[in-house]
């Protein structure tokens, strides 16, 4: 039998202890300070969603922490003409492609513009079926082949979502149609509480890509160097139109799976431990202050500016809950049609009424 | 003026939409070389060549899906599932993707995209070929559902399902694809969304149907005016959904009793919801219950009894009279 | 007698059945270690082991495509579905295969299997996660539709769901689990499927619900009879399909007035059904239409907004009053 | 990338001309024989089936012609306490394993018995919804395995199902909770008119085995030797504990898709042509004869008693379309509920006065 591990080996240029084991490729030392004062931003802004769902301002949220690097290089090489098909936990991703982080509030709030991505941003709403975005990718990026604008499309999703058949369709489409798209899988090792060894009996994602006739790759997801430099290639090769690929990032939640949920119910906290040693920004941290780019004033710098920015996000926030509810009715066809169009009326008078 | 079956003035409406506008593309399982599988793309794939007119691997949650993403991309797709039986495949992209993608994204986004299936029984079809499961998707708001009864209805409507800037289920009556032919202009005319066609106009009842089902009711209608003296309208819904709700109540109105007929098995089939509406919209009127002739609630039938179970002209004249003579 | 929420009813009905039956196993999402995201699988798999509660990956075409070969081959499944917004996902597995096994078979294979899932709104969970999709199964004959109200119901008709030698769609009010307690036997009780509960006898409307909706119809009927001198009688439909069209029509030929609640959008929505069978079969007693309190014809809104979408008490309360004054 | 065909061999046993390139394995000459008359049988049946369609005595037919020796070697190994899960082209397979061959006519006929298959064979009713079965397939084998049986599960299925969803969830849950189960896929090298070309960019199936981490296999299909042995050894190991596995049948439709097809739009005589050289039947024929076997007198022998049973079938058949209507109210539940009760009165009702 194949022997995943073996035929795909992990791909690595920053190791667990901050030491560079490869090239920073293109990548340079200024870019990777940038990088990191990002990561530190969007770490804070996710602790403080967490504790705004915990106060009562936002619904269930899914935390991206430890999966900074695997989001950010998944789309550290894309450009205006390129598009990005995420999921609910990938608002770092979406960030770096011009979608404000409110938007990751919006969408535990329930909030109508949850999907409302800027116009010009190639990005669509946040996927919550899982692997149901995988397909649209495919579509997205046949759409650019069939335009020939040598385009590269990155769809993200996560270990569990390869167990869907809507992943098989979409990853067996893309290859026969050749499309201009990048599958690019967060393993996290845990759907919810279901671990990587019980969701499949292979040992890489990587290798699934042998199933479909395409390259596979497997990377260390919590080394922002090797993701960003192996994507920079990809998106480089799909637009020249040698795609698709598929690329398992691989990371971990070092957090629950939502604010819903309570990780100490099925994993231990020794794995835990493992791999908040291995997090990504720590890494990062460890390596830039070696290098003399980073000390501890410009880390409290980093945060303070962190925080503004988390701030700033929070009060474009509250100014957006002043939102009527009649968009409900706008947005379900071009149009309103006519029975519809009572109801809205319905509708209103019953907000009216009850003061909302 | 061309005399076209269903089939013809589809395949008529697919190479205009392709001629006219470079975004539209046609998918699906053997709509390539082979033309599908009851040849309504025929020629469209040797026209148009593989780039516009392909033939995807074998998955209808595929096909459905990259039309989601193709369509939020700018493209227009015309998906063909094989048969309406395996459209439970797609009902996650349907229902949740396509028919949602607008409310998700307050608009930012669209799904332009047609789905098109044979459906209906009669042609003794194997087993899941054959359903009418159209009611499953006038429950899906966000989505309109279509469907033609006749070959000038199957080209206009179809040219406008294309144009519209939501995802339309068209649903083509499998049965009467060859069975008769209608004059059906050159041209690329089309047929507005949402309005009901009042076919004949009646005083006593108000037959109402769509699809396959209109075969029936206008073969009923000349009989209950030849035989029985009774004076049907008769309404072709065209649109399920969005409905045209205006058009429907002003007949039961005028004639104070209806008759709704549909192949799908009965128990929560469309027929339901059409009773209800009625019911409640001309309450003071009705003469009549709104009686309802369709299958039965059983699965499709083996088609050895296929003709035994599904409605037929008769079926329709009883119950027509027993409206009238409530 | 101990008094249990819906959540804890409804885990000691499983734990019953698995001691019971050794063919049971119970197979979904999260179920084991976990306990379910909703905890209903709470302590099986630590009793029963990994052999008979089975985290399953994440595919539920998967969970029910194996319940049918699993129940096919002896064993009765209990399947979870997280959430009953994700059920599109098995539509072919329910609809297509779980629902004709006995058909396909002329009897000789049956699927005696339970799909469980969540389902309704009032939660504020993310989208897709709140839709009430009951309709859909309803027009799925072969099937049996089953959605309890309160912990009494729960346990016993979740008993009889995994009795049952026909598939079982069982329907969890997620809003009610743990939102009150009702005295609940120990023992293993049975309530019988295809049976309406006359929840409350009345004399001047009928209202009709099942699963989140009864309780604000039980609400409604206390303020009725409170305020406005109204005696309503509430019918708890229990099972969808097969409709107890006794209960309902008897009913209604009492009170010749009926409102339909629940929460999914109106258009062919089970009200639809309901209100067709009642106008058709109770056609001369009624004194106004049948009237319906529904969600409205969008998708399930934005859980910002979603208290404003939902139906409430004082619609239903509305309703009633506007049936009785018609 | 992956080469498949060079990780996955083609298995030969008797090769294109009917030359024995391996052993016999655990079959002995006389079962050969066995299995000529009897593949010769099917063929007889399979051509009158076709006919029948023709003449209108039953509807749409699928045939087998060309996949003999695959699905008679995919059963060949098969006992008593083992299961099958065919198709509705799997009529050869499931005649092996028990269930008569006028189903086959039933199913084209839409006759009620199309599923009614014998008590005791462990057989499930041919499935049409392409895949659906394979996730069946799972869990019948799951079901032998949580009680114990040592039972192998057969599920067949063609190159054209390999891309739907359901494929992927059935392979992946069959690893995961590693069930006795062999995926058995007659490749015949189109899905109706999709060849397999553009139904996947893999160059064989049997590599998709490496996406869940399971053995996999290529074999000529249209070698019995070689299909049954391997057959042998894989159901040997399936209940020893050791499934499941992915086996590759490469064959070949000779006849169209169904009765309702015609090959000549979208494939080329050329390669027919080359499929009729490689029959399983004349392949057998030409090993057997120069084995001194078979002779000119025996193949008559052969036709004449294979029309003689193709003729009971045909009785069989007849006799058995004397059903009443009445049987599609009486198993759609257990027990007839009160409304279906009263549907199936106006039905009864209906067929009286339509004497039919
Ligand atoms: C079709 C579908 N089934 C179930 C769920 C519920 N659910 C939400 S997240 C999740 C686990 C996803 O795991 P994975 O794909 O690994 O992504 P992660 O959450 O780890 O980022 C599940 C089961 C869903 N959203 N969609
Ligand atoms: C879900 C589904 N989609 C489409 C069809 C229509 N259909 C019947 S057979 C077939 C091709 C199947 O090809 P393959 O799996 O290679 O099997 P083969 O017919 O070649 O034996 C198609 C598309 C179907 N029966 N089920
Ligand atoms: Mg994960
Ligand atoms: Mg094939």
């Amino acid at each position: 039998m194949t022997d995943g591990m073996e035929m795909f080996p992990l791909i690595q240029r920053l190791d667990e202890e901050g030491k560079l084991v490869g090239e920073l490729g293109f990548l340079s030392v200024a870019d990777l300070r940038e990088t990191y004062e990002t990561m530190r931003f969007l770490r804070t802004f996710d602790e403080r969603a967490w504790n705004l769902q915990r106060q009562g301002v936002i619904g269930t949220y899914a935390p991206f922490k430890g999966q900074e690097a695997a989001q950010m290089g998944a789309v550290a090489a894309l450009n205006e003409s390129d598009w990005l098909v995420p999921t609910y936990r990938d608002w770092a991703a979406s960030y770096l492609r011009g979608v404000p982080m409110e938007h990751g509030l919006f969408f535990s709030k329930g909030h109508p513009s949850l999907g409302d991505i800027p116009t010009g941003k190639q990005v669509l709403p946040a996927q919550v079926v899982i692997a149901a975005q995988t397909l649209h990718g495919v579509g997205v990026a046949w759409a650019t082949k069939l335009r020939h604008e040598a385009a590269a499309t990155v769809v993200t999703f996560g270990d569990g979502a390869t167990s869907q058949g809507d992943f098989h369709e979409a990853m067996n489409f893309a290859s026969v149609l050749e499309v201009p798209l990048i599958f690019f899988c967060e393993n996290n090792q845990w759907a919810i509480s279901v671990p990587l060894s019980q969701q499949m009996h292979a040992e890489t994602i990587a290798q699934r890509s042998i199933a479909y006739g395409i390259e596979g790759y497997r990377v260390d997801g919590n080394d922002y160097i090797a993701v960003a430099n192996l994507m920079k290639e990809l998106t480089e090769r799909v637009r020249a139109g040698e795609g698709p690929f598929l690329v398992e990032a691989v990371t971990y939640r070092l957090g629950a799976h939502t604010t819903a949920d309570d990780p100490g119910k099925y994993r231990a906290s020794e794995e835990e431990d493992l791999w908040i040693r291995r997090d990504p920004l720590l890494r990062l941290e460890t390596w830039l202050r070696g290098e003399g780019q980073l000390s501890d004033d410009d880390v409290v710098a980093i945060d303070a500016e962190s925080e503004r920015k988390v701030e700033e996000i929070l009060a474009n926030f509250h100014e957006a809950l002043d939102i009527s509810p009649l968009v409900l009715f706008d947005n379900v066809y071009a149009e309103v049609p006519t029975g519809l169009a009572s109801q809205r009326a319905q509708f209103e008078a019953r907000v009216k009424e009850m003061g909302a | 003026m061309a005399k076209l079956t269903i089939a013809q003035a589809l395949n008529q409406a697919l190479e205009s939409a392709l001629t006219e506008d470079p975004a539209v593309i046609i998918l699906g399982e053997d709509v390539g070389r082979d033309g599908g599988v009851f040849r309504i793309t025929d020629g469209l794939f040797e026209k148009f060549g593989g780039e516009r007119v392909i033939d995807t691997p074998l998955a209808e949650s595929g096909i459905v899906g990259t039309s989601v993403g193709l369509a939020m991309a700018g493209m227009k797709p015309v998906a063909e599932i094989q048969f309406f039986g395996f459209i439970y495949e797609t009902m996650d992209q349907i229902a949740s993707q396509a028919a949602r993608v607008r409310f998700r994204s307050l608009g930012r986004y669209s799904a332009p995209m047609v789905i098109r299936a044979p459906f209906g029984g009669g042609v003794k079809a194997p087993e899941i070929h054959s359903d009418s499961l159209e009611a499953l998707f006038t429950h899906t708001p966000g989505i309109k559902v279509v469907t033609p009864s006749n070959p000038y209805d199957a080209k206009g409507l179809l040219l406008s399902a294309i144009d519209d800037p939501d995802p339309v289920l068209f649903l083509e009556p499998m049965r009467l694809y060859r069975a008769f032919r209608d004059e059906v202009p050159e041209e690329a005319y089309r047929i507005p969304l949402g309005k009901a066609n009042v076919v004949r106009e009646g005083t006593d009842v108000t037959l109402i149907g769509w699809g396959p089902s209109m075969a029936l009711i206008l073969a009923a209608a000349d009989e209950l005016v030849a035989q029985y003296d009774v004076s049907p309208e008769v309404i072709d819904l065209r649109t399920l959904t969005p409905l045209d709700e205006e058009t429907l109540v002003a007949s039961v109105q005028k004639t104070q009793r209806a008759v709704v007929v549909h192949e799908a098995v009965r128990t929560s089939g469309f027929g339901g919801e059409l009773a209800a509406v009625i019911q409640e919209k001309a309450f003071l009127y009705l003469e009549a219950p709104v009686l309802r002739v369709t299958g039965y609630d059983t699965p499709y039938p083996m088609t050895m009894f296929e003709d035994l179970w599904l409605p037929d002209t008769s079926q329709v004249i009883t119950a027509a009279l027993a409206s009238v003579r409530f």
